[in-house]
């Protein structure tokens, strides 16, 4: 018997943690892991409410699949983003790659 | 159902404390002489020259992409088989399509001849 | 307090440790491995809810694969940031303050929350066994979740070429 | 009494030690916790323990194919010998490269062993003996195989040398995409089983076992199990002609040991794998009566599989990385998916009909399907290897001269 208010209280945690990565770091990669921080924590959240309700309704868990094939989509784009402005400007630095031409 | 992760859980904590356990046994046991020239970097007896970590050819990411790709589609697709009784044919089908429309996926990467080893 | 509840705190301890190293480690590549870190304990909070599948899930792809495929794109563009320096931007304080703010207005909502004292029991065996087929059924019914289904896969095509499009060497020097 | 004992040893053991420890008045959650230790203990030290005579079993039969005898001096038949090289590695020194990145150099091998023994968690040994009959069964399998890719990358970054992270990351390249076909093909009996869960796949295969009905499927499970093992011939990611060993090169002492140790327990543990998803698993004349001899058949399978395996590696030569990768890529890839969507558009279609006429309409699907790909594979390779005769010799017709460049006079 686990205090509903545990598993959101953490998963809140983690998302502001994400969130402070995405906001502060400079590099790019570290960016994204941020993201995959927020994106994890919305996962509990989904989950933990699928439980709430009796574990009837199925909505919850289909859309966590759904932010895994997004947050693949995400990862696999936006590292091979990064990886060509490396390649093109010698930085990952996300604060630096401000032009819109290669 | 609780039951059987408790058991995975532990699962977990024994086989990794059996291979810690033998080696932190025979570091207990074996003799410990480092020296300068034991502690070098192996490179079959030539000196390390600059540092270690190499650059690498992106096409090591460009197959760890495909891979990610297509696990994430095989993890759709295993509720669908294991659902596959309640399923009707259009549902099926359904799913047949998901499949193809990856290997639209696959066709391109290999037209681009993104799968060749160089 | 009983066991279980002893296991929650040490997971979400783990993580949580975890996470702040991933947004705070100088090292990038040890930041990449926090990553995991926190990873397996959100897979391991999954199987404590009784979502065994997506624990399982979580490890195949997050650990399995999003994770490999950020160790290698930390290790292709190393030479970048030389993981020397400052890694926050100017503003980081900034940062911390909407984090702050952000967990001081989600523990707000929460705390103000009808189901807050509420806390969940165990599933039974068949509830707990029932979750995959539902979804295997709900994501190519045709009133359910067909077409998210079938988007997910397109948005998965997309990516896949787009990021073999940007990722691809022009012109190939060995 | 004696005759139940006797037909589940398991299950019998396992009540009366239950009973046993509630009747010292211990609450029953310590109860499960201890039984499900003990139960986690003894699986794990038993395979750990297996594999030492399994490491003789294969030096013998290895050294008889290359007409050697193989360990023969220590006790009889030699068969001390891996309890010899034990001793040996127990005593060797531990040598960490200068400027390795210690916790997670440490971490490396024992996730190594950890990953492979993980997966002996949820093998039904016979019916009603498995420790977890998870119902994400297949899915934890490859789950676990992720954690062992985890391991060599480990063990690439940490070591702090050239040829360790070089030989990790073509590992983990090959190892990825090995995965890919493995997990289109593990969808074929989880599909024809409707469940992910082990023992629901032993049990589905009561009439007609799963290499009958999904040959093909079977057939890539067994190559990419033996190349996700990193074995001949798909040994290229650790051989040591080419890039001395890879990601353990500067491993010594126990800590290579545990790499090696993994390997070989690896190997059998993917053979037990495919003798429970296609060869019947514990399934076998009178289980029905006593369930335990469906250990025995497993046994059985698996030691085919396993030998079947070492005679792979004892007689194939070992592939390029670029032949290695094109053999994942455009054969096995291609191949699972026709037969994974074949045999789901045929599964719904006879929905209505006998079992007989949809294991047949199965097997003839697989028949056409292996006849279309071999031809294809075979124009393919025509394609690029144009036979052009040398001048003034007669052509050359035997591909496989063609392909080690040699001609014959």
């Amino acid at each position: 018997m686990i205090p509903t208010s545990w598993y959101l209280f953490v998963a809140a945690a983690l998302f502001c943690l994400g969130l402070y990565g995405v906001l502060a770091r400079k590099n790019a990669i570290a960016i994204l892991m941020g993201v995959e921080l927020m994106l994890n924590a919305v996962n509990i959240n989904l989950i933990v409410f699928w439980r709430y309700w009796g574990a009837k309704e199925v909505a919850g868990p289909a859309f966590v699949i759904i932010v895994l094939a997004a947050a693949a989509a995400e990862v696999a784009v936006g590292l091979a983003l990064i990886i060509s402005a490396y390649r093109r400007r010698h930085t990952i630095a996300a604060d630096e790659i401000d032009a819109l031409k290669g | 159902m609780l039951n059987e992760w408790l058991y995975i859980g532990l699962f977990i904590l024994v086989a990794a404390a059996l291979p810690g356990v033998a080696i932190f046994l025979a570091g207990i046991l074996a003799p410990k002489k480092p020296n300068l020239l034991k502690d070098e970097t192996y490179e079959c007896g030539i000196e390390t020259v600059g540092e270690s970590w190499i650059q690498f050819r992106a096409q090591y990411y460009i197959y760890a992409l495909v891979f990610l790709i297509f696990d994430v589609e095989a993890v759709f697709l295993y509720p669908w088989a294991v659902a596959f009784n309640a399923l009707t044919l259009y549902a099926v089908l359904e799913g047949v399509l998901f499949i193809l429309i990856l290997v639209g996926g696959l066709i391109y990467a290999w037209r681009k001849g993104a799968l060749e080893w160089i | 307090m009983n066991f279980l509840q002893v296991v929650f705190i040490l997971t979400s301890a783990v993580t949580l440790g975890a996470a702040v190293m991933v947004v705070t480690s100088h090292r990038m590549i040890r930041a990449a491995l926090w990553l995991v870190l926190a990873l397996f304990g959100v897979a391991i909070l999954f199987a404590l809810l009784q979502a065994g599948f997506f624990a399982v899930v979580q490890v195949v792809v997050y650990i399995g694969a999003i994770a490999i495929l950020v160790i290698f794109a930390v290790m292709l563009t190393r030479h970048a940031m030389q993981d020397e320096g400052a890694q926050v931007n100017r503003g980081w304080w900034a940062a911390v303050l909407v984090a702050l703010g952000t967990f001081a207005g989600l523990a707000f909502l929460l705390l103000n929350w009808a189901g807050i004292g509420s806390s969940l029991g165990e599933l039974s065996a068949d509830e707990a066994r029932k979750l995959i087929p539902q979804m295997g059924q709900a994501l190519v019914s045709a009133d359910a979740y067909v077409l998210p289904f079938e988007v997910a896969s397109v948005l998965l095509l997309a990516a896949l070429i787009g990021a073999i499009y940007i990722a691809r060497e022009k012109n190939p020097q060995v | 009494m004696t005759v139940e004992w006797f037909r589940d040893p398991v299950n019998f053991i396992t009540n009366w030690l239950n009973q046993f420890l509630l009747g010292w008045g211990l609450p029953a959650g310590v109860v499960a916790f201890l039984m499900n230790l003990i139960g986690a203990g003894l699986v794990a030290t038993g395979a750990m323990l297996f594999c030492i005579l399994l490491i003789w079993y294969e030096r013998k039969l290895y050294g008889r194919i290359q007409d050697r005898l193989g360990p023969n001096r220590v006790g009889p038949w030699g068969i001390f010998q891996p309890f010899a090289d034990m001793l040996k590695i127990f005593a060797k020194e531990y040598i960490t490269p200068r400027g390795a990145d210690v916790i997670p150099y440490n971490l490396a091998p024992i996730l190594a062993v950890a990953a492979v023994l993980l997966i002996w968690a949820v093998i039904p040994f016979y019916n009603g003996a498995a420790g977890a009959n998870l119902n994400t069964g297949a899915l934890y399998i490859i789950a676990v195989g992720g954690l062992g890719e985890l391991a060599i990358i480990l063990a690439g970054i940490a070591s702090n040398n050239k040829y360790a992270l070089l030989g990790g990351f073509r590992a983990i390249a090959l190892l990825l995409s090995y995965e890919v076909p493995m997990v289109l093909a593990l969808l074929v009996p989880v599909l024809l089983a409707r469940s992910m869960g082990m023992n629901d796949i032993v049990q589905a295969q009561g009439d007609v076992w799963y290499i009958v009905m999904a040959p093909i499927a079977a057939f890539i499970f067994f190559l990419t199990s033996v190349a996700e093992v990193g074995r001949a011939p798909f040994d290229i990611i650790e051989a040591e002609s080419e890039i001395v060993a890879g990601f353990n090169i500067e491993y010594s002492g126990l800590k290579f040991g545990m790499f090696y140790v993994g390997e070989f327990l690896h190997a059998f543990t993917v053979s037990v794998l495919f003798a429970i998803l296609f060869l019947g698993g514990w399934r076998g004349p009178f289980v029905d009566q006593v369930p335990v001899l469906g250990a025995v058949w497993l046994l059985v399978k698996t030691g085919v599989t396993y030998f079947l395996i070492i005679l792979l590696r004892g007689s194939m030569p070992r592939y390029r990385t670029d032949q290695t990768m094109s053999l994942a890529w455009k054969i096995l890839t291609p191949l699972a998916l026709a037969v994974l969507v074949l045999t789901a558009i045929l599964d719904k279609a006879l929905v209505g009909s006998s079992d007989l006429v949809r294991g047949l309409a199965l097997v003839g699907m697989n028949l056409v399907v292996w006849f279309i790909a071999s031809r294809l594979s075979q124009a393919s390779y025509r394609r690029s290897h144009p036979v052009e005769p040398p001048i003034g010799h007669a052509p050359v017709i035997n591909p496989l001269v063609d392909e080690i460049g040699g001609v014959l006079e």
